[in-house]
């Protein structure tokens, strides 16, 4: 079963690396947008600092959801999605490899480029630590939830607005307290709580997500 | 409203939140009607569309 | 013993039964909504006194109230039949489902609307923040996304199935949602306190106020049966017993 | 069809009263089959008769409406690890990542069942569906023909009892039909049973039964 997960995870980063332009989109395009802000509302320090926690959580959570075809699509388009089914592991343990390997590839990368952009958007630097912890927790739930949507809307043609309608409205936690925390963070306070919130629906996602996302992925195939 | 002499023209003016409340009102309303109107629309088109396929069953010569 | 229950809501569940029953529940669904409605409306509009503080504005909480209630509970109702769908491979529960939808989001709806209504008075602004108002618009995407997702895929058996799903995955994100929600405004915005829903209401209120809450849940009830029995006419209509009722029709 | 009562051959695959509903159409009913050891098994039927679906409901993707599916007598759902561990399904789509080597596509599919095979192997069975010395060039070089022979290789390499194919010749030259005929004569005789569906007559120098889908009933000859 390890191992299953290991293979899966492996093969999935090496298709990813074989093919590098598209790899650092997600990434390009999270910069991208954040510094499409000081240019449409001003450059001034005071402004972007307040609206500096809303406006990366709200690039890297777009960012992310661009990027959610990648998990299911091409497996769905060339058929390796039906032999992944026809496993004698559990999909669970496969949709959890695909989701890491997901996560590592365009989460990860997001969390170590934010202290560049919150350069960029004059977080101060005590918040700098909070602004990594929260994407570091919080990132992932995107990808884990994200699963569920994509599995759902893989089949479709032209899902892709339909995927962000489903999936936004559950990204809402996450974009509110992981925002919240950079936000208390600047003014030199505890998000202890914010923190935990973040961990405990990381905990949650990790546990619930890839069932729903086995069975999204069942319902998807028996069309 | 409060005890004294009802009045008609004081009860649509709503102490003065006439737009408001009537609005609501009216809005709900518009909601119930939607909803009771459509089903039964639905439920027309659906019967009309089965009338014909059987028709056209039958026609063919196909039944069932 | 189990085998018996479960032959039973089997035969129960079965559209045609359904079909039968249904029409003759539906009469008093809908009598008993009217009748409970004009007099929830009477107790509102003419007994129920001036409030002290917001005049007669107030009076739009007959209607928002009960339809924000009824927005949460229609979604609920419709994550649970789809679960039972998904689950015991029930059809009816999944035609419930997809039925309860459309009246949901019209639910939905008309509590954004009064909310904001009922705001401009009291705020001074057609929309403010409110944790209320902003859950139920997050409440109506989530209507949105069920209902889109239904209407993209084309085999009906999969569309039921697929959103189904999304609803369950809806409801269990719906008190993470709520509470954060709840969170985020009490943190910005501590001053503007709900009086909507204020514990400590006056009778003559608040007796119209549930009057109202359940003539909307027994309009609902006839609603959506209505619409469940026009799925079952279509879903079934290469079956022999929906010609033979078509053709009498 | 072999006799499965005389016990010399053992009974893999059966439906019992299968029924497929696709977007509303019912596409068969009753359909029941019996699959033994040793056994090729032909679906035929016009387009959109069902003969996907039916291929997709026997190894478990696609959910009958009614009726079920049972292997070794058992009902599939309650033997799914063991089903899939002796069970192999390609259907008409290529399975084949462009960016990875022949090599590594074989390798992967494996992965995916938990199998692994030595790489002389592995070099064996690409030099049986002629693709010998192919093991190290991407597969997005390759022609589509080539990649289902790579999916045949792997095929050859699962050593599975089932075999499920949907439309297995397409995409194929001459040589390439000829290798999957040899290579389903050569999985009967060693008691393996397959089901396919082709538009191209298949010709086996071996009794095929076949069933033929169609007008909303399964038929079987």
């Amino acid at each position: 079963m390890l191992k299953a997960f290991y293979h899966l995870l492996a093969r999935d980063l090496r298709l990813a690396f074989r093919s590098r332009h598209e790899l650092a989109n997600p990434l390009i395009f999270f910069v991208l947008v954040v510094s499409l802000f000081p240019l449409a509302v001003t450059p001034s320090a005071d402004l972007l600092m307040v609206m500096a926690p809303g406006v990366i959580w709200v690039s890297a959570l777009l960012s992310v959801l661009l990027s959610l075809d990648r998990l299911f699509k091409q497996d769905y388009e060339d058929g390796s999605l039906d032999q992944l089914m026809l496993s004698p592991n559990p999909l669970v343990i496969l949709v959890l490899a695909k989701v890491f390997a997901h996560w590592l590839l365009t989460g990860l990368p997001l969390v170590l480029i934010a202290p560049l952009l919150g350069m960029f958007m004059y977080v101060p630097d005590e918040a700098i630590s909070t602004l990594i912890f929260s994407l570091l927790l919080g990132t992932p739930v995107l990808s884990l939830v994200g699963a569920i949507g994509v599995s759902l809307t893989v089949a479709v043609n032209r899902g892709g607005v339909l995927l962000s309608l489903i999936i936004l409205p559950l990204y809402i936690p996450i974009l509110i307290f992981g925002a919240n925390a950079v936000d208390v963070a600047s003014d030199g306070m505890s998000v202890r709580g914010q923190l935990l919130f973040l961990a405990a629906v990381l905990a949650l996602a990790i546990s619930l997500a890839p069932l729903a996302t086995a069975v999204a992925l069942r319902i998807t195939a028996s069309r | 409203m409060n005890g004294s002499e009802f009045s008609w023209s004081e009860f649509f003016n709503m102490g003065g939140y006439a737009v408001f409340v009537w609005t609501s009102y009216g809005l709900a309303l518009v909601m119930v009607v939607a909803n009771i109107v459509s089903p039964i629309i639905e439920r027309k088109r659906v019967i009309s569309r089965i009338k014909r396929a059987i028709r056209r069953e039958t026609n063919t010569g196909k039944a069932g | 013993m189990f085998k018996r229950i479960w032959g039973w809501i089997q035969r129960f569940s079965s559209p045609k039964h359904f079909y039968s029953i249904s029409g003759k529940m539906i009469p008093w669904f809908a009598i008993s909504a009217i009748f409970l409605g004009v007099y929830g409306l009477y107790m509102g509009l003419f007994v129920a006194p001036t409030d002290y503080q917001q005049g007669e504005s107030y009076r739009i909480i007959f209607i928002h109230v009960p339809a924000a209630w009824m927005s949460m509970f229609i979604y609920v109702v419709m994550a649970v039949s789809a679960g039972i769908g998904l689950i015991w491979q029930i059809k009816l529960a999944d035609m419930i489902a997809a039925a309860s939808a459309p009246i949901g989001a019209w639910f939905t709806f008309i509590a954004l609307v009064t909310g904001s209504l009922w705001g401009k008075p009291m705020w001074g602004a057609y929309w403010v923040w409110d944790a209320r108002l902003t859950s139920e618009l997050i409440l109506l995407f989530l209507y949105f996304g069920y209902m889109a997702l239904q209407s993209s895929i084309e085999d009906q058996r999969t569309a039921d199935k697929a959103s189904g799903l999304l609803a369950i995955v809806g409801v269990v994100n719906i008190p993470i949602i709520h509470y954060s929600v709840q969170w985020w405004n009490t943190l910005h915005q501590g001053a503007t306190v709900s009086k909507l829903d204020k514990p400590s209401m006056h009778v003559d209120m608040l007796i119209p106020l549930l009057v109202m809450a359940i003539a909307a849940k027994l309009f609902y009830a006839a609603i959506v049966l209505v619409r469940a029995r026009n799925q079952v006419l279509y879903r079934e209509r290469n079956r022999q017993w929906v010609r033979e009722l078509v053709e009498k029709l | 069809m072999i006799d499965t009562e005389s016990g010399k051959t053992a009974l893999m695959l059966e439906t019992r009263q299968l029924e497929c509903v696709r977007d509303d159409r019912l596409l068969f009913t009753d359909l029941s089959i019996k699959l033994a050891a040793g056994e090729i098994l032909q679906i035929e039927g016009a387009n959109g008769s069902g003969k996907t679906s039916l291929l997709r409901i026997l190894c478990g993707l696609r959910r009958a409406e009614e009726g079920d599916v049972y292997w070794q007598g058992e009902k599939v759902s309650q033997v799914r690890e063991d089903f899939y561990a002796s069970m192999v399904y390609i259907g008409h789509l290529p399975c084949i990542k462009g960016d990875l080597t022949t090599l590594e596509n074989i390798q992967s599919l494996l992965d995916t069942r938990s199998q692994s095979a030595p790489i002389e192997e592995i070099d064996e069975a690409l030099a049986k569906v002629g693709l010998a010395g192919f093991d190290d060039v991407p597969s997005k070089a390759l022609s589509s023909g080539q990649r289902r022979r790579i999916l045949l290789a792997f095929l050859f390499l699962t050593k599975a009892k089932l075999w499920i194919m949907d439309e297995p010749l397409t995409a194929l030259d001459v040589q390439g039909v000829e290798l999957v005929e040899s290579m389903l004569m050569e999985h009967r005789e060693t008691g393996g049973s397959a089901v396919f569906t082709t538009h191209h007559g298949m010709q086996l120098p071996c009794e095929m039964s076949s069933v033929t889908l169609g007008k909303g009933q399964g038929s079987k000859c």
